[in-house]
């Protein structure tokens, strides 16, 4: 019961994240929220026994996934068309 | 204008939810498993000799699949090299002064972290997570390094040969379940072993090694490309 | 409450995220935008395919000492769809690396990251 | 036998190596490739002999240590072995092709092709479903790699959009996979077929995301802009292996797992196909892109062959033949054309004419695009044949007219790019560079093609009884294009002769196929005559003249309708090129392969509905058609095309007139007889007199007479010579047609009186004024004037051609005449009758004209040293007036086995005409040219002895007479007497000639062009866009689906 109600916490705040990923102005934040989504998806592989898919989510859909983004946002605000 | 469009959208995407809820309407949650996943359960450890069945699933039975992720990733890797390539050829590094600090605590996790890369993809076989955990791993190591340690060398060459070098290897040991047992990339070119310890399941942890190795020297790869074109106008 | 079973929920999950990220890929002008509701739809297809492979009760693929060697068929869920979407993660973080790549050059040569500021080939 | 799993390991093992390599071993690269590709091609080839030589056997090769299902699978049969085949073919030549490009940009671009290769390979090869989803990423995201060779803005669009629709598409393929394992609990194709699947809500769900995804990936119209922009913006070296190569994967993939799905998909597949065949084809009309029109055309054709494939259960034993038919020439002739125009450089198509500084490529382009139209012999000409037979057969008549329409709107684009390339505005710059490595793939896909078009010869059901002598004497003539015109023009009028007297006996009794074979055999060998006049090389002249002749004698002696459709499709050809090489003659050609094309079309469907319910091709089968309304009507205004009925004539006048000098002659005097040989036979196969098409018959006359009357009328009011004799030719086939409708003995005597007159006096006119235009340069006969003296020769060739043309006794035109009205009175049309009669005086009017604008009244300055004509166009005309006299003073040589065998072989026994030696008589009067010529010529002689004692005084008066004379105005030929020469009959008359029908077509042109133009800006060019297309595209087919 307790995973039925964690889970269905989980399913909504991947929603809400998911509403951040594609409607805040800030690039940056809404990269973050979409590797958020991705964790909150590693802990429901967890609930549903499958460990391998959660550590892979979490390392790679979070972590590096996000890490890319960054790194081309980044490159895209030093390339301002003003310089 | 615009909220007549998205109203349209809205529209379509209602049809969409409609058709992905008749899709819904026939799901129903299983009790039991197939024929499939029950052979890999009753037949998969005494075949494979790996504990982890998802292991032996990705490494050995669906293993021309994870070839070609990892082709994928390594096609990723060159593709973003062309086409980011700048006009002139060069690259240049990003330069970015690191702290004294970061480069002590870089020095000291990194070898910690990239231990515990390498501890997942050998353990593989036995314990959750394998070769694309372990690589993840590996690369998040080599973020790690980039940030901290500023004009470093470790350039594309170290990269390149390992990628280049462990790709091959996994093909060769795919080509070796040809010669050697009953075919492509099949794990028992090696004794199972021991079921439950380090030196078992055949070549599943040396695949599944090479494929960490793989996996993480080109998701380093795909971060360098991006980071030294971070570089140019610096 | 059958339909209360974690797998149920998750492949709801699955469809809404899905439904959300098709809308951010159809409505969102920002390229970045748009490769993010693509890895919102990959997650979702993730969380699909795990749900398809669940079976309620049982443990993980992995032979360790919870689980009867010679009785896991009854003990564990389906390996297959966790290793399906081992690969499709992977994969996906290919392909979102690609788009950005492209994105990246794209504002490049463009100076833009509005999709309907590339339109010089059409008809 | 080499394991093909050594195909994968060797491409992907040699891309890992060489990124072990370093920039500078960039050739070591290279070699290595090629050699990984070589090896592919190696094993890929040796499975498909071991197929092809009788083994059954398919091989199954297992990895992962485990049988199917539980691991993957690869299947090798014959189907995988021939599509890995072509694919590796193509990749090995593509790598060459691209091999400078790679280089460029150091070593990576090889690996990318490698992978590329390597996924394709095991799309074809696998029976896993998961697996297909693997390696249909790895293809995509090579696919958008290799657009890295083109550096542009526009490029990096394209590779972004193409990534985004993809990952989309593939995103449904993952769910529908995810679903399928779910309801079957297996990946593998085979297990899920052996297990009975029972059609569950679910799984058939599942399956539909799957095969929509694959049908996505195939890029169907309108959910295909990506794709489109991918095509324009790539380097064409890709665009052919994703035209080429990746489509012909995923076609195979879908033909995989179509067996998948327990709904009926044939409908589906069909209307998918058919609507982006006839969809793109409509809009690639308004396309002035070269690579994005060849991308519309890829598109086209890949709906084609889905439509193929959803019919495959009706298609039953003959589908493997259709399909492969179509599928090759696409493969073939799109890489090929990719190819050129890498080496072309172009974007405007209108810019392409810098191809004809290679005659290799010129003659390569214009063999793709005929092998995508697919004309005879190119290789799809036999798959659709095929196809449409067995469509009527099973009584799909709306697909036949929809296959049909999208090939027209096809041929459209392609021949109007065709005709750019050959006659566009001169490139100025000298910028063709061509490479060996660039040119080599083209090269062999040629011949490939010409390969493949001998076997599907074979294979096809009529082929076997194809007469191939001609061709290959053609595919002769092209490789001795380099040899002097003389050479080559004995060398073709010896083969024209040796042809004949082959031909004879086998005719010998047929005196109708042996009176158009006469036309057509002595008519080119005389024609031909003309051209050694010209020197140097003429190349690309001889073929396509023999191309014509060999079509137009394929007519004569068809035995079945496949054979009749061959030829008529090769003359078609043929005479189409002989035109396109007149100066001017970019639009008219154009105008006439149009409607030609249009033409041919009909022709086909009427040979299908006549088809339907037989089980032969025989000529025959015409007599018994079950729909004899359709077929017939459609087959007429197919032949009513080519004689240039009125409403259907627009295109004559133009390429008839700027047609080369000795080429006219060809196409008005004895090309226009195929038309009529074609009704002719369509005529006698409805069944004699007591046919049941009266109505038919009925219009036909009418329409024969107004042809007559307006086409004269309109020839009157000509002021270019050629242009005269065009038109005046428009309103003789509307007697031919009038005559022909009687459908009486006379009737039809008179109908074959007028085409053998026709031929003689009209190709004695086009070559007497060709020759006079090609020595006084321009066609304008106010511009002349006076020629008597330079060209006397040349004077009593039109004279005697006119006096035959217009009726005028003692020449073979009376006879007609004489014919004409016995035929008419016995009938019973006398208001058309009187119409034609009417417009016989009309006649007159422009053969005044002609004579006396060129050859009378005052001599031009320019002009006074024009020469006579060359000898090789005199001897010709000396022939032809010889036949003349002779048909004029015995006709009865000719007219009474006709006469006899029309009464015998029941097809017109009632009131032949009886013959007294040479006297013919009715039930209403008696002829004899023999006593009319010996009567006329007695009181010439009189005439002339008479009028030259009367003048004996008369004086000559020079030139310049100043009671002549007068004021110099400033443009004197237009006040000149021949200028504008008939304007007060065009206040009476001209309503007649008001340009109705040309209106009419540009009109028709123009609604085409509007609903082209504004269809294709469904494509936005926004990626966005296409994602929506591509969802609602899913929406739809699964609205009608479930």
């Amino acid at each position: 019961m307790i995973q039925t109600i964690l889970i269905i916490l989980i399913s909504v705040g991947m929603l809400l994240m998911a509403f951040v990923a594609i409607y805040h102005k800030n690039l940056q934040v809404a990269v973050i929220a979409s590797g958020i989504i991705s964790l909150f998806a590693s802990v429901v592989y967890l609930f549903l026994a499958a460990p391998d898919v959660a550590i892979t989510e979490a390392s790679i859909g979070s972590v590096l996934t996000v890490a890319i983004f960054f790194y081309v946002l980044n490159k895209i605000r030093h390339e301002d068309p003003e310089k | 204008m615009k909220i007549l469009k998205n109203s349209i959208l809205l529209v379509l995407l209602g049809f969409m939810t409609w058709m992905l809820f008749n899709l819904y309407k026939d799901y129903d949650s299983r009790d039991t498993l197939n024929d499939t996943a029950r052979y890999y359960a009753e037949k998969g450890p005494d075949e494979t000799g790996a504990a982890n069945l998802v292991t032996s699933v990705v490494v050995t039975y669906r293993g021309l699949d994870t070839l070609g992720e990892v082709t994928i990733l390594f096609l990723v890797s060159a593709i973003i090299g062309l086409l980011l390539k700048t006009e002139n050829g060069t690259r240049k590094t990003a330069m970015r002064a690191s702290s004294e600090f970061m480069i002590t605590a870089a020095k000291l996790l990194i070898p910690m972290i990239s231990l515990i890369g390498v501890y997942i993809f050998v353990n593989g076989h036995l314990t959750p997570g394998g070769g694309f955990q372990g690589g993840a791993i590996l690369a998040s190591t080599f973020i790690l390094l980039l940030i901290s340690i500023s004009r470093n060398k470790i350039g594309h060459k170290v990269l390149e040969l390992t990628e280049a070098l462990s790709g091959l290897s996994f093909v060769l040991i795919g080509i070796l379940g040809v010669i050697l047992a009953a075919g492509f990339l099949d794990n028992k070119i090696l004794g199972t072993g021991t079921f439950g310890s380090l030196l078992s399941a055949g070549a599943i942890p040396i695949i599944y090694s090479l494929i960490g190795l793989k996996v993480g020297a080109e998701l380093s790869t795909i971060i360098l490309e991006l980071n030294q074109v971070q570089g140019k106008e610096d | 409450m059958k339909y209360l079973g974690l797998e149920y929920i998750t492949v709801i999950a699955g469809f809404l995220l899905l439904i959300v990220g098709l809308w951010g890929i159809i409505s969102q002008k920002n390229i970045i935008k748009m490769i993010i509701s693509f890895s919102i739809i990959d997650t979702s297809i993730h969380l699909l395919l795990v749900a398809i492979g669940f079976i309620r009760n049982r443990t993980a693929p992995i032979i360790d000492s919870s689980v009867d060697k010679l009785k896991a068929a009854d003990q564990i869920t389906d390996p297959l769809p966790q290793a399906l979407v081992l690969t499709a993660i992977v994969i996906g973080i290919g392909i979102t690396g690609l788009m950005l790549t492209y994105a990246l050059k794209l504002y490049r040569q463009n100076k833009s990251l509005e999709i309907n500021q590339y339109k010089s080939l059409k008809w | 036998m080499v394991n093909p799993i050594y195909i994968i390991a060797i491409l992907l093992g040699s891309a890992f190596l060489i990124g072990l390599f370093q920039k500078k071993e960039k050739g070591l690269a290279g070699i290595l490739s090629v050699l990984a590709l070589a090896f592919a091609v190696f094993v890929s080839v040796s499975w498909f002999i071991h197929f092809t030589s009788g083994q059954q056997e398919v091989l199954q090769i297992f990895t992962g240590g485990a049988r199917p299902p539980f691991a993957i699978n690869l299947q090798m049969g014959l189907e995988e072995s021939l599509f890995t085949m072509v694919i590796n073919v193509l990749g090995l030549l593509g790598f060459i092709y691209l091999y400078r490009d790679f280089r460029e940009e150091g070593i990576k671009g090889s690996v990318i092709f490698l992978v590329l290769m390597m996924a394709m390979n095991v799309l074809i090869m696998t029976r896993d479903i998961f697996n297909i989803f693997v390696f249909l990423e790895v293809a995509s995201i090579a696919t958008a790699g290799l657009l890295y060779l083109k550096k542009d803005f526009r490029s990096s669009a394209a590779g972004f959009k193409y990534l985004i629709a993809v990952g989309v598409i593939s995103s449904f393929l993952l769910i529908g996979i995810g679903f399928f394992y779910l309801h079957s609990g297996t990946l593998n194709i085979d297990t899920y077929l052996q297990s009975n699947p029972t059609a569950v809500k679910g799984i058939s769900m599942a399956i539909f995301l799957i095969l929509i995804a694959i049908i996505l990936e195939l890029k169907p119209f309108p959910a295909n802009g990506w794709a489109l922009d991918v095509y324009q913006a790539a380097h064409p070296g890709i665009s052919a292996m994703i035209s080429s190569g990746t489509a012909t994967a995923s076609i195979y993939l879908l033909y995989k797992l179509l067996p998948l799905s327990s709904n009926d998909w044939t409908p589906y597949l069909i209307a998918i196909g058919l609507i982006t065949f006839v969809g793109s084809n409509i809009l690639g009309i308004a396309q002035k892109n070269g690579n994005r029109l060849l991308g519309y055309s890829s598109i086209g054709q890949i709906g084609f062959m889905l439509t193929i494939l959803g019919l495959a259960p009706r298609l039953g034993e003959h589908f493997h033949f259709i399909f492969l038919s179509i599928f090759i020439s696409h493969f073939l002739a799109k890489a090929g054309l990719f190819w050129i125009s890498g080496i072309v450089q172009k974007q405007n198509i209108k810019e392409w004419s810098v191809l004809r500084k290679n005659s290799l490529l010129l003659f390569m382009f214009g063999f793709f695009i005929l092998t995508l139209i697919g004309f005879p012999p190119f290789p799809s000409f036999y798959g659709k044949w095929q196809l449409i037979m067995e469509l009527a057969q099973q009584r799909f008549f709306i697909l036949i007219v929809a296959i049909l329409a999208g090939s027209f709107f096809e041929g459209l684009y392609l021949f109007r790019w065709f005709g750019k390339v050959m006659k566009g505005e001169e490139e100025k710059e000298n910028s063709l560079v061509i490479k060996w490595e660039k040119i080599l793939p083209p090269v062999l896909f040629t011949i490939f093609a010409v390969i493949a078009s001998y076997f599907l010869n074979n294979a096809s059901e009529y082929g076997h009884s194809l007469n191939l002598i001609p061709i290959y004497f053609i595919i002769l003539l092209f490789l001795l294009d380099f040899l002097p015109a003389w050479i080559k023009n004995s060398l073709v009028i010896t083969a024209m002769v040796i042809y004949s007297v082959r031909l004879y006996p086998l005719i010998a009794d047929d005196s109708l196929r042996l009176i158009f074979a006469g036309i057509f055999m002595l008519g080119g060998i005389l024609t031909l005559f003309a051209g050694y006049s010209i020197k140097g090389k003429r190349a690309g002249f001889f073929p396509f003249a023999v191309m014509m002749y060999a079509g137009l004698m394929g007519l004569i002696e068809a035995e079945n309708l496949f054979q009749f459709f061959f030829s008529w499709e090769l003359m078609t050809l043929g005479s189409y090129i002989l035109i396109l090489r007149g100066k001017k003659s970019l639009i008219h050609a154009f105008n006439y392969m149009l409607f030609s094309l249009g033409g041919a079309y009909l022709i086909f469907i009427g040979i299908a509905l006549s088809y339907f319910g037989h089980h032969s091709m025989d000529l025959n089968i015409l007599s018994s058609s079950t729909m004899p309304g359709w077929s017939y009507s459609l087959l007429a205004i197919g032949f009513l095309t080519k004689t240039a009925a009125l409403g259907l004539h627009i295109w004559l006048p133009g390429a008839h007139a700027e047609a080369e000098s000795d080429v006219s002659p060809m196409v008005s005097g004895i090309l226009l007889k195929g038309g009529v040989f074609g009704l002719i036979l369509l005529f006698l196969l409805m069944g004699a007199e007591q046919s049941e098409q009266h109505t038919l018959l009925y219009v036909l006359g009418w329409l024969g007479a107004l042809t007559a009357l307006v086409g004269n009328l309109l020839a009157v009011f000509q002021e270019d010579a050629k242009r005269l004799l065009a038109y005046s030719s428009v309103g003789n086939l509307g007697y031919i047609l009038f005559a022909l409708a009687f459908m009486t003995n006379v009737g039809w005597l008179t109908a074959l009186t007028y085409s053998i007159n026709h031929f003689l006096f009209k190709t004695l006119l086009f070559l007497a004024i060709g020759g006079v235009v090609m020595r006084v340069k321009t066609h304008k006969m106010y511009e002349m004037g006076g020629l008597i003296k330079q060209m006397p020769w040349s004077f009593i060739a039109v004279l005697i051609g006119i006096i035959t043309l217009a009726g005028i006794p003692p020449l073979a035109g009376y006879a007609g005449k004489w014919l004409f009205y016995n035929a008419v009175i016995t009938k019973g049309w006398y208001f058309q009758g009187a119409l034609v009669f009417f417009s016989g005086t009309i006649a007159f009017l422009y053969c005044f004209k002609l004579i006396y604008s060129i050859f009378l009244g005052q001599p031009k300055d320019k002009f006074r040293k024009v020469k006579e004509v060359p000898i090789w166009y005199i001897i010709p005309q000396a022939v032809l007036i010889i036949g003349i006299m002779i048909f004029s003073a015995r006709p009865d040589l000719i007219l009474k086995p006709l006469g006899n065998m029309l009464a015998q072989s029941n097809y017109f026994p009632t009131d032949p005409l009886s013959w007294e030696n040479v006297t013919a008589s009715t039930n209403l009067g008696y002829w004899s040219g023999y006593k009319i010529m010996l009567v006329i010529g007695v009181m010439f002689v009189i005439l002339l002895l008479w009028l030259m004692l009367m003048s004996r005084k008369a004086q000559k008066i020079k030139q310049f007479n100043i009671v002549y004379a007068g004021e110099r105005p400033f443009k004197p030929e237009t006040t000149h007497f021949s200028h504008n020469m008939f304007s007060h009959y065009y206040k009476a008359l001209g309503f007649l000639s008001l340009p109705l029908a040309t209106g009419f077509w540009n009109g028709v042109n123009s609604v085409t062009h509007q609903v082209a133009d504004s269809t294709r800006r469904i494509y936005t060019g926004n990626g966005q866009t296409y994602i929506i297309h591509i969802l609602i595209y899913i929406l739809i087919v699964y609205m009608l689906m479930f």
